[in-house]
């Protein structure tokens, strides 16, 4: 352990040290992404899914559709509901059982993505006012945690909500029934996630496990379509300065664009 | 139960929905060392807001296997009471409460020196007792006077705020209905000397303009909270000195 | 550790030696409460609400009306739901997670008083027979323990009964309408629970921390409006002779005439 | 699913609903070490309750740090099989189950010499089979029995039993209708040798006469229970000396 | 610690080598049970009941009847629900809380063999097609363990079922009405299960405690009452060859003949 | 939601609702290490089943006490993905996965070495991402791969299949369909070189006839899949190969 722990302290002090002087372990600059790699549709028996490689970290969001009722404040829209399991075959420091802290501000974060961009056309989804509307359940599943968990889910699931598909159905005296053949589910906005870690002071983007141990804090803003803010969280016990944020801002909106062609051109 | 919802947030002559001005902080009421028992505590209206936050150590961590041997292991628990809102909330922590306890403990640990307690716990505890939108920045801004309360060194005291926009104006501490209602919200907590962010959050839609016109007005509300933390501080030691000297 | 505990076997000693030439260790007689402080209305968002001070020890109770089936086997009659959270913020022994025994015996002794002594006219919150009635969610939320939790949370729950008010609704075509205004809620007796400790062979009446660290037992009777006893509880793990209890009915009798008096009038 | 309830509960000749006197108990059997595993146990039907109690120790305590320097650690869970009750029951405990296994593990411990096992635990476990009214008494009339079997040193045994009020008169041992329907109920626990309360719990309404009434009635109720207890530890104790003599 | 290892490798040796010579430490030979009791209709309030006593092993099984919801995929059967609870009162073993897994598998193994079997006639037990219908709860409740739950739970299980009663009722409107009275549950099985452990490479019928302590596996056949089997459990980290496996077939065929007849004849 | 069910299951020219003949296996398709983080892992696909496992250990056991003296503590975890089923499954583990990660467990143990590392645990995660009938069968077949692949010293390959009866006849690796439809279902898993049982499990009906004849065709398909592993783990250490000599 001890032995672990100054292997540790030297590794950080070499990341810091050749953050500091633009570089990283891994060769990348720091507004790099590792290679990104996204797969739709490869849980066939769910209504949506999606693969996204970032680097080693992988991602697997499945999407199902079930019918339920709306919640009372909003009795003409369908339900979005986003989990995520941090599954312990991902990680050494996965453990079973209910999700903890990192797993929910995980599946919150992606959640107020999808939500706040208006993504998903939640009004298309009411089939009988007050009674019975469609609920997108969003699973993020990780299945190889190597850093930057949010920006792979935040793909994935929208990868998989593009790859989405409603049943078509009838409502028979007051009875909703299944009709053969499907429909797209009703995206009208693209999400786009981008985090970086701060290290000795400089900003990098899409942090690899090694680096997530070494930083002192993480922001992630989301980005919808039109290159607004619909989302941000700052992560960690570190600081940021509010020049860091709107330089990083303007970074991201750009970095954004591009993700968002690889998602969607998928 | 239904609470009836305005039309308009904000009128023809720029008032909001409870009469403020669009950079006007809601009433706020601060008071240091009310609970017996802990080792520090700060009560904090703000708006309809009735929130009180408690400091527990440096003390004895259990499970013993947690404790950390470099520094203070910083605990936080956001908890709203289930009379605080408009539905009855259920006691068990929902996924917000946990969300909003992890970084608001992430918002306050940049502020302790935890290196100069090894092997020992510090519990902040975060009652909500009156909701009214802003719970997370309000909280942190009475968790860190129950920090100070205790004793505990700090670098500068944490103080947050939240701008937004509502009805397509940039405003300063959104109350629950411009939160429900409004475009977006931008929580943000900061030392102020030190000119360091350690909390931001969002949700809405900001385009980069308006997004640096609310951080910058949000930490404007947050630099004039702090002097009303510092008064509350001093009235505190005031106190104690009258009782002394008694 | 053994420091603390020698400390504490000295302070019993002294607490029972007090105790024993009819003293108390913070002044009072053996049947005296400390300072009584009442305050109604103290959160206006929930539909009644008092904050209770005896001595150090604070105790809030919100109530909250809400809408749902009765209990198959009453009907007629609206639902009385009493919890009570000991959070951590009030003690170094409170621990968050679920109720431990200590609470949710707090919790039924509180109910028991309010629901034996008919406090609230159940029936009187029937909606529709069978179907809608208003259920009353009492909490009770200890904020510092100073000893005698059951006392000043049957105080505080009394007062804030008192202070509650109830929606005007009307029921259209079987489902329930909330109309404006407000009337209040039905109450029709007033319990009041008496504490003692047993210490040293004596009781004493609202015990604080300190007594009740040292208690042999704990004996609570609650009384409604007619004296008539709606309630016991005996606690902690020693006795008590028959003599002590009947001897101490009595006196916790008239007790309780006046915190009634301080609470209804509050 | 519905059980019929009757409209009367004392009759014109002072019979209650199930034929008994106000003063009468109900039948009562109880066996003495009847399960193998456990270090003692025990059996009581009263009425149509029947329940089983068995104890653990004194045995190590897990997890340790849970045991105290001076004394055995007491345990007791008072539980319900899903099937005691007119309704399936949760086997998840209730809170009902959880406030009565504290009053019976504190109607208990004052019998027990536990000062004798400093660092161990004793674990009291009741099983109501089938319920019917004074469960949580005679659960303690039992499990003493139980502890006595274990070869635990005690004061004296506990015995306990309920009086009440029913139709406005003061009875003795309420069934559970009587419980239902009844005006009051008082269990109490005592060591009738040691004239010393050790539970004490009321529902209902009474005036200080009853209650005087009623706890005089319930204590000699004790009493007789106290006779039949002593018996079934004789009839353990004898059958094994025919076992060893054989 | 150490010593209670050794005694019990000691012990398991003699066991071993007891069972090489075909004999067993408490005198059965290989294929004997111990002895056998069942007691039907042990708690009056429950709607069936049995106790059945296999050695030193006793298991007690109430049956409760409720009305509630079919599953959707089968909207005319009713619905079957098989639950167990070691209590710790029944072993040092055992602990409180939620079932573990040895809770589990014994449940499941138990109710495979009633569902497999068919042993209750499950459309008999729908009341209005795909709205309501009956559940039967049976709660398997261990009070003593000295090995061999399962067949001991099964034949419990067995005999309360065929011991419970099923209300009268009529539908008046679309409720369910309770009407005085009482009919039998339909049973058209009987299913038995018969259990081995395999020490030093020999199958002993009906293990207990002490044998189950030191076997590698252990194997359950669940016969129905034309000798066809039903269910299956292997149990144990130890191995089996095909030959042992369908040797015991055989032997457990007619093994569980015997004990069908003791339990439906009780 | 609703997927539409066939009258028939075997046609009259014997093939099955997938076009196989009774005694044939669904494409199988392995993976050898396939995740970067788990000290072995494996992927399988054999009809619809998507499954992924995952080794972690030897390694450290906590919590401590539960650490074995005399050989390593495995421990399985058999887990379905919310998405990987007909209708939405809760990520809580039902009562049907603890059931199967203990057979598991009890499948994969006598292939295990244990005794070479005591007080370690070796952890087994298999996660369902798509079932289609077989789940258990292909987990273990491929969490075997997943220990060999995490250097994990085995007495042999562990592999399993089922067979079962579906339209009256006995046939191998049923699927979705002929699971829920069908008759009888028997899961078998075998070491194949040491003529041993790991697993064996029945749900249906069968005469003593029917079940000879079902094991003995589920050996057989088990040995076929044993062949499929090997090939697996070659490649595997092949591409390994090419990799250090490049």
């Amino acid at each position: 352990m001890t032995f672990s722990l100054s292997v540790s302290r030297i590794k950080q002090r070499q990341i810091a040290k050749l953050i500091a002087d633009g570089k990283r372990l891994d060769g990348r600059g720091l507004t790099d992404y590792r290679e990104i790699k996204v797969e739709k549709g490869v849980i066939e028996r769910a209504e949506g899914s999606a693969r996204v490689y970032l680097g080693r970290t992988q991602v697997l969001v499945g999407v199902k559709i079930g019918i339920g009722e709306p919640f009372s404040d909003r009795p003409n829209e369908g339900v979005l509901t986003v989990n995520s399991e941090l599954v312990p075959l991902a990680s050494p420091e996965f453990e079973a059982g209910p999700p903890g802290e990192e797993s929910i501000e995980l599946a919150r974060v992606v959640d107020r993505g999808i939500r706040e961009s208006g993504a998903i056309d939640l009004e298309k989804l009411c089939i009988i006012p007050g009674k019975k509307v469609f609920i997108v359940f969003v699973d993020i599943y990780v299945l190889n945690h190597d850093g930057n968990l949010i920006d792979a889910s935040a793909m994935a699931a929208l990868a998989a909500l593009l790859n989405t598909k409603l049943f078509n159905y009838e409502v028979v005296d007051g009875e909703v029934k299944i009709k053969p053949g499907f429909t797209k589910l009703p995206i009208r906005n693209y999400p786009i996630a981008i985090t970086s870690a701060e290290i000795g002071g400089k900003l990098v983007v899409d942090p690899w496990l090694e680096e997530e141990e070494v930083m002192n804090s993480r922001i992630t803003l989301i980005f919808e379509k039109d290159g607004r803010i619909c989302a941000i969280q700052k992560g960690g016990g570190g600081t940021l300065t509010k020049d860091q944020i709107i330089e990083a801002a303007h970074i991201f909106q750009k970095k954004a664009e591009e993700l968002r062609k690889l998602v969607v051109e998928s | 139960m239904n609470q009836e919802l305005p039309e308009r947030l904000i009128d023809e002559s720029m008032r909001r929905v409870d009469g403020r001005k669009p950079d006007e902080l809601r009433p706020i009421k601060i008071e240091v060392g009310v609970l017996s028992n802990a080792d520090g505590s700060a009560y904090i209206e703000q708006g309809r807001n009735k929130i009180l936050a408690a400091v527990y150590g440096p003390k004895e961590v259990h499970p013993r296997h947690l404790s950390l041997p470099d520094r203070a292991l910083l605990r936080c628990r956001y908890h709203m009471a289930p009379f605080s809102v408009e539905e009855r909330k259920s006691p068990a922590p929902s996924r917000r409460e946990i969300e909003l306890s992890k970084v608001i403990r992430e918002a306050l640990e940049p502020a302790i020196f935890l290196e100069r307690y090894p092997r020992t716990a510090i519990d902040i505890f975060i009652e909500i007792l009156q909701a009214d939108g802003g719970t997370r920045c309000a909280g942190i801004t009475v968790a860190s006077l129950a920090l100070a309360d205790a004793g505990i060194p700090m670098r500068d005291l944490v103080v947050a705020c939240a701008a937004g926009k509502v009805d397509g104006t940039i405003v300063l501490d959104l109350n629950d209905v411009e939160d429900k209602l409004g475009e977006a919200d931008l929580p943000v907590a900061v030392m102020p000397s030190l000119n360091a962010v350690t909390l931001l959050q969002m949700d809405g839609l900001l385009t980069l303009e308006e997004f640096e016109q609310a951080i910058n007005l949000a930490i404007d509300g947050c630099k004039r909270i702090y002097k009303l933390q510092k008064e509350a501080l001093k009235a505190k030691y005031l106190a104690i000195k009258e009782e002394v000297e008694e």
